[in-house]
């Protein structure tokens, strides 16, 4: 009973320690994009941006009241639930946001689906392999293809696979979507690119994770035990691990929402990480608000499950 | 006895031969573990592998299963278990043979479960791997298999994880996963070291009780010969990967051949080392360590000033100058928070600690320098306690020129010489030294700040015996040179004996009796010391039997739990001879003729009374 | 790997074998196909992306905007205006414009096309708040009164005789009158809008109301942007889009071994170095004229265009222009008298500006990073700064003694000397400040005589080659790659795309294609 | 301090790490005196021109020769990436060992303030870090250190609170050591190895955002290049198999994967 409580009040700390966080960034991105040269009145009339014709439009937005009172408005509307219009279209940033989040949550999914199982694959092979010439092998490869740019990685797919073979199409435009057969098409380019990205450093956590969990003297016992190799990992390295593991996953995840802009501007993919970009470069700043905020809150909610799944398994395994 | 005579060789079930065992660390060469060791186990034979770490025992355990740990390799000879040719086994087969016909028993159960899983899953795990019977029966088969190792509830036992469980549970719970596909051999591998003296009783009677109900093969790895005489047929000495000596336990035991077998008897065999200086607590020296009522606890405090859950419950202990304090108890029962108090790195909420007549400030930043200066603690891991990054120079050097003091290779070299280590080793990394040379180190470093008092906690609880004997000889030898007051906590009364001039019976974080050390070796006591000096395993074979019959099973099941608030003994219990009273009120401290301070209801004379039966040794 | 050699030579040779084809062809498609469905592929698109006329300023949503919307005139090929939603536009003094409605236009909406739609669509161009691209333009406008359903009467403040080419700008686009509401189009035009997702795609489906019967041949196009060079190249060689629009020169060698055309189209855009003549070195004259001589004009147009240009003469005019003076002397890259005017002029070892320039403004880095080697070859040291793309317009172009910029064709020679070099210009660039040239621009606008006037543009170009602070190194020819069954493109001095308006006149021919897919090698 | 300690030290340095880091940072100090023309010269009238004996690497897409612009762009990629990892690192690594060491408000406190940093996309930081102080390179090895400075904050904090547990630390608390010492002499030379590990790491991303960077118009200042953005500004020259692309693309495996490879090998765990 006490421990429950405990552990809920546990709970509630790490979650309020994240909220903390957010009102943080909330202020902090506000305050960066007041720093942004140039406003949605300079970016909208490009060159055709005279001095009288921006200053009206900039009176018409609101653009020419004090930083200060600008936050004021903004923090009332955030605590109404109104996260503000978009300068340039007019239309309410929460839908033209969460529109493009569902897209790259898709995007995300299916990459995670992909790459963690190869990334724990591997890292657990090289880790049950280790100082190997197949862990050296690994090692090397994940390394060359986190390090070449994924922008190159990304072309020369789709030069080969599209291009000379005219097996896969050579953009993930999601409205060219009617079928599984073409999701896996469409899908199948940039999420291998996306996951040589993040498969690297997953694989070389988990292989860290997992070569001190076999070191440990209960897998000894269960191999003492006369059990497999498959029923080692499985059945008894997998729960203990499955802190540290969701960590870096967690961390990945949170990559594969705002650190996509290349492959979802080769891939042609409408994700929010280039609505992001784009609003940054017309300076609509609502926009740019709640993209960041997105992004903040998905990386703090990931981070912050990662550590309740940590506190849960360790408050099973060490009681109090 | 059966293999004594060499002649009618029953057919044995395991059969090694030259057996050679290789390892190498990280890309170095290939070295030998194990050379040449050759032993055959009869039928229904416990056979012992004595040695000390490094001896190449728990090595040649493992092969017996087939498997060699990481970097290792059964490098040559031969090994028959149970019919099975091991070293010809492909993988697949290996698995079919371990955990089915072959059980190994781990030196620490507490690591060896999957802290993950309830232990009832991982004690029938065999079972299910091998197909040997259906989840349902194993279950119940588990069941019994506790009720027969006397563990308490063995119904719902099962759904509990390892963590919550005791030491003493949790390797009988060991022993039940082995013994749940019913192999016909099982290997027992240090499965006692890590207890208390008075739970290794408990577990060694469980192995006892099932090997007579099972009736298996086994193979008991050990360096304690006292646990060797109890559970062994047979006995094989090893050191450095050589078997030294073969035989009957009885003849090992009693008539060793071999020098090192005589040398480990030696050490296991208790003797003083101090010449214990009459000290006398008149009252009127100032203690150079004064201990008052203290009270550490956790969850907050009560209405009454006190902790909600107390660690320790007003416990007094003055410690003169010049004197070597020893504090001795089961795991659990507060002595290392006690330690950790006095070292300033765990708050206490009532009472107080003096220093040389100052006040110590709970907190040791609070403390002064000359107070910090002159209290240094040695703690039990030296792996932990030496930076593994410094070199033994540097981290003599540093507490050196900390305190203001001459930090030149001639001062390191003197204190190298003071622990008997060679001056070379300045120079060298922990992870290079051996378990002894650090513990050697962990004291020169105390020694490097001057000090007049030593906090020593378990320091020779993780050596070998040979090395932990040497270790108490250094620390007497300092006594005598420098004339530094110790405070020696450990779980070893053999030591404490050895050593100590007075000692604290810690039980559940009160102070049960407080006593000078010769006095322990008569009547009367608390009925807890006496358990504690009933526990130490004696080289007799039947010691165990006679422990065990004289033991009322029905206090033995409660576990020493820390006391809670409330009134009565604390050792009500487990009490054998507790009355009406215990239950209710605290008890009276009681002095003794000989000096000893008694917490109990009991009267002196009482105590002596009941003290007699047991005490036969 | 290729030499810009080889590479012009076999792009000459695939565009005369290209324009063989489609001259040849008419046999087998000489009458367009109806039907069919493309997908086309431009360079920029954001969600700034719009479907307000007033508002487009990038290349995706003028191409969009030609589906949607009509103008009051349509330039042809060489930027003459012809009748597209107006019949008819007299003025007897070039101050008073009487402009003829067609009549029977619908708009998508099912709307009559009206004057009163006529006045909403060209007046709402004065409304800061519109935040129009043309402001400027529309600023020339005195009035827009409606006379009758169909007659629309503009009155100038000033006579203008080229001000129906200024009704040819895609800002000037006809809307209803009204709308204030951008989330779909509701024009005239050949297409209607079935979807329109800022910065993703618009899908455009043909108008079954379309007044003009023949053009706009097909059911639908459907327009994404690729910001990517790579990827929309790309996208072009596997087949996933038909037309993209600004070929990079570099690939040009390897569409055309690929089978895909490349359509060049001579315009007179360009991109620019500006000297600012108010402030900093530019106020001596023969710094700018150094600076003229060490653009190498060559080398750019071999390195940066890769040929695909025609050479710059510190004037605004494309060498294919009517008015082009072909008499001005051809500036030349001569860095030893660039080194003479500059010792001569003391800037030889000074600390100079820095050359602002930025991926905003196309090609400019490159061309900033060949000017500084040059510029190190006889000692000076000049530093590059580039600034984002984003905010470059707005906040570093014209700001600073030495920059770039880039101007779009534009759609009339008039256009570019008003808005770009008169006093009182909005992108006067180098702030030049010339009164004959004021005055000369004043003329030119009042003279009918098509040879008078064409004497008064060459005048006008020689005060810019000679006294404006803006070199002009190169005309960009803009290319644009499709696929072989897209047939009726042909170059427009407007820009890449005829002008925007592909759309109107291409249709498919899959036969062509699949002839081709069997002749080609595998 | 004796000979023989100093000696020892010496020792310690792991010598494979240690001679390709001298090699890469030599290369990048001598490499620009070795091209063999100016970064920003055109050359040649072919661009995406193969190996030839003029131009060993070919030209580029103006036609530049390529090995001087691979030399240019090795050196400023070096030295920028190296800084900014090393001052990451160095920040990231001392805040989360005094938040390891201190625990308390200190650490949450440093922790709230590290995560939310690290939340914000890094491109917008760059940007307005960009924005508000000019693209120097100052600035850039600023900006680039600050995004990554979470990240090793986090991981190093991780591993000095495993340390910070230990026994040893402990001990030189109650000897009344300062913090400094503790965190730079007990707690930092244990975590050496994990913490390289992460420094390679973070070095492969440095590398990545110097190009994004320079691709978004904040980056280095033509004719200064990186390796990244050589790579980016070839891109096109792919389809021809250039080694404009190519030289640049390898020229970044080899040098972070070798550098990775060879901080790990320096703790390859025994047995």
């Amino acid at each position: 009973m006490t421990m429950n409580a405990a552990l809920i009040r546990a709970i509630l700390r790490i979650i309020g320690a994240s909220l903390v966080s957010l009102v943080f960034v909330t202020i902090a991105v506000f305050f960066i994009t007041a720093v942004l040269p140039g406003d949605v009145a300079d970016a909208l009339l490009g060159q055709a941006a005279t001095p009288d014709a921006v200053a009206a439009l900039r009176h018409s937005l609101n653009l020419d009241k004090p930083v200060l009172v600008r936050f004021v408005i903004w923090v009332n509307g955030l605590l109404h639930g109104d996260f503000g219009v978009s300068l340039i279209s007019r239309r309410p940033v929460l839908a033209m946001a969460s529109e493009r989040l569902i897209h790259s949550l898709l995007l995300a999914g299916v990459t995670a689906l992909f790459a963690v199982p190869v990334a724990l694959v591997l890292g657990t092979a090289s880790a049950i392999f280790r100082n190997t010439l197949f862990d050296r092998a690994v090692s090397l490869l994940t390394l060359c293809v986190v390090s070449v740019p994924e922008f190159l990685v990304a072309t020369l797919a789709v030069f080969i696979f599209s291009v000379q073979l005219h097996l896969l199409p050579s953009l993930a435009s999601i409205s060219d979507i009617h079928s599984i057969g073409s999701f896996l098409a469409s899908f199948s380019m940039p999420v291998t690119t996306l996951a040589c990205v993040i498969v690297g450093q997953m694989s070389r956590m988990t292989r860290a994770v997992m070569i001190d969990a076999l070191g440990s003297s209960w897998v000894e016992m269960a191999v003492l035990k006369g059990a497999s190799p498959a029923h080692i990992i499985l059945r008894h390295v997998i729960p203990n691990v499955i802190a540290p593991l969701f960590n870096v996953i967690a961390l990945s995840l949170s990559y594969l929402l705002g650190g996509v802009v290349i492959v979802e501007s080769v891939f042609h993919y409408p994700g929010i990480a280039s609505l992001m970009v784009d609003s940054v470069a017309a300076r609509d700043i609502p926009l740019v608000q709640i993209c960041a905020l997105i992004f903040c809150a998905a990386y703090l909610f990931l981070t912050t499950l990662a550590d309740i799944v940590a506190l849960l398994s360790s408050q099973r395994r060490h009681a109090a | 006895m059966r293999a004594q005579s060499g002649i009618i060789q029953p057919p044995s079930l395991i059969s090694v031969k030259n057996l050679r065992l290789t390892g190498r660390r990280g890309r170095g060469p290939e070295t030998p573990i194990v050379e040449n060791v050759s032993f055959d186990v009869a039928e229904k034979e416990m056979l012992a592998l004595i040695g000390e770490s490094g001896s190449g025992k728990t090595s040649i355990a493992l092969a017996l299963t087939g498997y060699a740990r990481r970097g290792c390799r059964i490098a040559g000879g031969h090994i028959h278990v149970a019919g099975y040719d091991v070293t010809a086994m492909p993988p697949a087969e290996l698995r079919a043979f371990r955990g089915k016909t072959i059980a190994y028993i781990a030196q620490n159960a507490g690591a060896a479960f999957n802290p993950a899983l309830p232990l009832m899953d991982q004690v029938i795990e065999p079972a299910l791997l091998h197909h040997t019977m259906p989840r349902r029966m194993a279950i119940e088969r588990a069941i019994s298999l506790f009720e027969l190792m006397a563990l308490p509830s063995p119904g719902t036992i099962g759904s509990r994880y390892p963590h919550e469980l005791s030491g003493g549970q949790i390797q009988r719970l060991m022993a039940a996963t082995a013994l749940i596909t019913g192999p016909e051999v099982v290997i027992f591998d240090e499965p006692t070291t890590a207890l208390d003296v008075t739970t290794q009783i408990e577990v060694l009677e469980a192995f006892r009780t099932v090997r007579r109900e099972e009736g298996f093969t086994g193979v008991y790895v050990t360096h304690d010969l006292a646990v060797v005489a109890q559970m062994a047929d047979r006995a094989v000495v090893l050191k450095n990967g050589v078997v030294q000596e073969e035989g009957t336990t009885e003849q090992i035991l009693s008539a060793p051949r071999h020098s090192y077998t005589q040398a480990l008897l030696a050490a296991n065999t208790p003797r003083i080392r101090n010449n214990v200086t009459e000290t006398k607590d008149t009252g009127k020296d100032v203690p150079a360590l004064d201990v008052r009522d203290l009270v550490v606890g956790y969850g907050g405090t009560g209405r009454d000033g006190r902790p909600r859950h107390t660690i320790l419950s007003d416990v007094s202990l003055p410690v003169l100058p010049g004197e070597t304090m020893g504090i001795i108890g089961e795991s659990g029962c507060g002595k290392s928070t006690l330690i950790r108090a006095i070292a300033g790195i765990q708050p206490w909420t009532n009472g107080g600690i003096t220093f040389e007549g100052e006040p110590l400030a709970p907190r040791i930043e609070a403390r002064s320098a000359a107070q910090r200066r002159h209290l240094q603690l040695v703690a039990q891991n030296a792996d932990l306690v030496l930076n593994p990054a410094m070199s033994v120079g540097d981290t003599l050097r540093r507490v050196l020129t900390f305190n203001g003091d001459a930090a030149t290779d001639v001062e390191i070299g003197h204190l190298l010489d003071m622990v008997r280590l060679p001056v070379a080793l300045a120079d060298r990394f922990p992870p290079e030294l051996s378990g002894g040379q650090k513990q050697r180190v962990n004291l020169a470093r105390a020694l490097a700040a001057r000090p007049r008092l030593v906090l020593c906690d378990e320091i020779t609880a993780a050596l070998d015996t040979v090395v932990a004997a040497a270790i108490l000889d250094l620390m007497m030898e300092l006594k005598r040179e420098l004339g530094i007051a110790w405070l020696f906590v450990t779980h070893d009364l053999h030591a404490l004996r050895s050593v100590c001039d007075r000692v604290a019976v810690l039980y559940a974080g009160h102070r049960v009796e407080f006593t000078p050390v010769a006095a322990l070796e008569t009547p009367p006591h608390h009925p807890y010391t006496r358990r504690l000096e009933n526990s130490v395993p004696e080289m007799r074979a039947d010691w165990l039997s006679d422990v065990i019959g004289q033991r009322d099973q029905a206090c033995d099941m409660a576990p020493a739990m820390p006391s809670s608030r409330g009134n009565g003994c604390c050792y009500v219990s487990r009490c054998p001879v507790r009355e009406a009273v215990c239950e209710i009120s605290v008890p009276p401290v009681r002095r003794s003729p000989d000096g000893a301070l008694i917490s109990c209801h009991l009267t002196i004379q009482d105590l002596s009374r009941s003290t007699a039966p047991g005490d036969q040794s | 790997m290729l030499s810009r050699r080889d590479m012009m030579k076999q792009g000459a040779l695939l565009v005369a074998a290209g324009g063989a084809v489609l001259r040849s062809c008419p046999v087998r498609a000489a009458s367009p196909v109806r039907g069919g469905h493309v997908r086309v592929a431009s360079t920029t698109g954001s969600l700034s992306d719009t479907l307000d006329p007033a508002r487009q300023s990038m290349v995706t949503d003028y191409i969009r905007g030609a589906m949607f919307y009509d103008g009051l005139v349509m330039l042809d090929e060489t930027q003459v205006p012809r009748p597209a939603l107006a019949e008819r536009i007299d003025s007897d003094d070039f101050r008073t414009w009487t402009l003829r409605l067609r009549s029977g236009v619908q708009f998508h909406d099912g709307a009559t096309l009206t004057s009163a739609d006529v006045v909403y669509s060209l007046l709402r161009h004065l409304d800061p708040l519109v935040a129009s691209q043309v402001r400027f333009q529309a600023a020339a406008m005195r009035s827009v009164r409606a006379d009758g359903p169909l007659t629309v009467i503009i009155e100038l403040y000033e006579p203008n005789i080229s001000f129906p080419s200024v009704l040819g700008m895609s800002n000037f686009a006809i809307i209803r009158d009204g709308t204030k509401n951008f989330a779909t189009a509701n024009g005239t035009g050949p297409f209607r809008c079935a979807a329109f997702q800022p910065g993703i795609r618009s899908l455009a489906v043909r108008s079954p109301d379309f007044w003009k019967t023949d053009g706009a041949w097909m059911d639908s196009i459907e327009v994404i942007s690729i910001s990517d060079d790579m990827a929309r190249h790309n996208a072009l060689l596997s087949g996933d889009v038909d037309i993209i629009t600004e070929v990079n020169p570099r690939l040009v060698a390897l569409l055309r071994r690929r089978d895909m055309g490349v359509m060049e189209s001579p315009t007179g855009t360009y991109t620019d170095f500006a000297i600012r003549q108010d402030i900093g070195p530019g106020k001596n004259a023969d710094f700018i004229q150094a600076m003229k001589c060490l653009f190498n004009r060559d080398q750019i147009a071999d390195s940066v265009w890769l040929g695909f240009c025609r050479l710059g003469n510190d004037q605004p005019l494309p060498p294919e222009d009517r008015y082009y003076n072909h008499d001005l002397p051809q500036t030349t890259f001569d860095p030893e008298r660039a080194k003479w005017l500059l010792r001569k002029s003391g800037f030889l070892n000074q600390t100079l500006p820095p050359l602002i320039c930025s991926p905003a403004a196309n090609a400019s880095v490159d061309i900033a990073v060949l000017l500084q080697n040059e510029a190190s070859r006889i000692g000076l040291r000049l530093d590059v700064r580039r600034m984002p793309a984003d905010g470059y317009w707005s906040q570093s172009w014209m700001h600073f003694p030495l920059g770039f910029g880039n101007i779009n064709a534009s759609v009339s020679a008039d256009m570019t000397f008003a808005v770009a070099f008169a006093s009182a210009a909005p992108w006067n660039e180098s702030h030049w400040r010339s009164p004959r040239f004021d005055q000369l621009l004043v003329l030119s606008r009042r003279e009918a005589d098509e040879e008078k006037r064409k004497a008064i543009y060459h005048e006008m170009q020689t005060l810019i080659h000679n006294e404006s602070g803006l070199c002009i190194p190169n005309f960009i020819t803009s290319l644009d790659g499709y696929h072989r069954r897209i047939r009726g493109l042909h170059p427009y001095q407007g820009g890449h795309l005829m002008g925007n308006n592909f759309s109107r006149f291409i249709w498919v021919d899959d036969e062509a294609a699949s002839r081709q897919s069997e002749s080609a090698p595998a | 301090m004796t000979v023989a300690s100093l000696t020892r030290r010496w020792a310690a340095i792991p010598r494979i790490p240690g001679a390709l880091i001298l090699f890469w940072l030599l290369l990048a100090v001598i490499g620009p005196l070795l091209a063999p023309f100016a970064p920003g010269e055109v050359v040649s009238r072919t661009v995406f021109a193969p190996i030839s004996a003029h131009h060993i690497l070919g030209t580029d897409y103006l036609g530049r020769d390529v090995l001087t612009r691979l030399l240019c762009g090795t050196s400023s990629t070096v030295l920028l990436c190296a800084a900014a990892t090393l001052l990451a690192c160095t920040g990231g690594v001392f805040l989360g060992m005094i938040a390891a060491l201190k625990q308390g408000v200190t650490d949450t406190l440093l922790s709230r303030f590290m995560d939310g940093v690290i939340s914000i996309p890094s491109l917008l930081s760059a940007l307005v870090a960009v924005a508000a102080f000019g693209s120097s390179v100052p600035v850039l090895v600023l900006a680039m250190s600050l995004i990554y400075m979470p990240g090793s904050y986090r991981t190093s904090r991780m591993l000095a609170l495993s340390v910070a547990r230990r026994d040893f630390v402990l001990a030189a608390r109650m000897r009344g050591e300062k913090a400094g010492y503790i965190v730079l002499r007990e707690i930092l030379p244990n975590m050496t190895g994990p913490v390289m590990a992460d420094v390679g790491l973070r070095f492969i991303y440095s590398v990545r955002l110097l190009s994004n960077l320079s691709f978004l118009g904040v980056g280095l200042q033509p004719p200064m290049t990186d390796l990244g953005s050589l790579t980016r500004e070839n891109l096109l020259g792919l389809v021809y198999g250039a080694p404009a692309v190519i030289a640049p693309a390898l020229t970044i495996a080899v040098l972070t994967v070798g550098l990775n490879l060879a901080l790990d090998s320096n703790r390859r765990e025994p047995g």
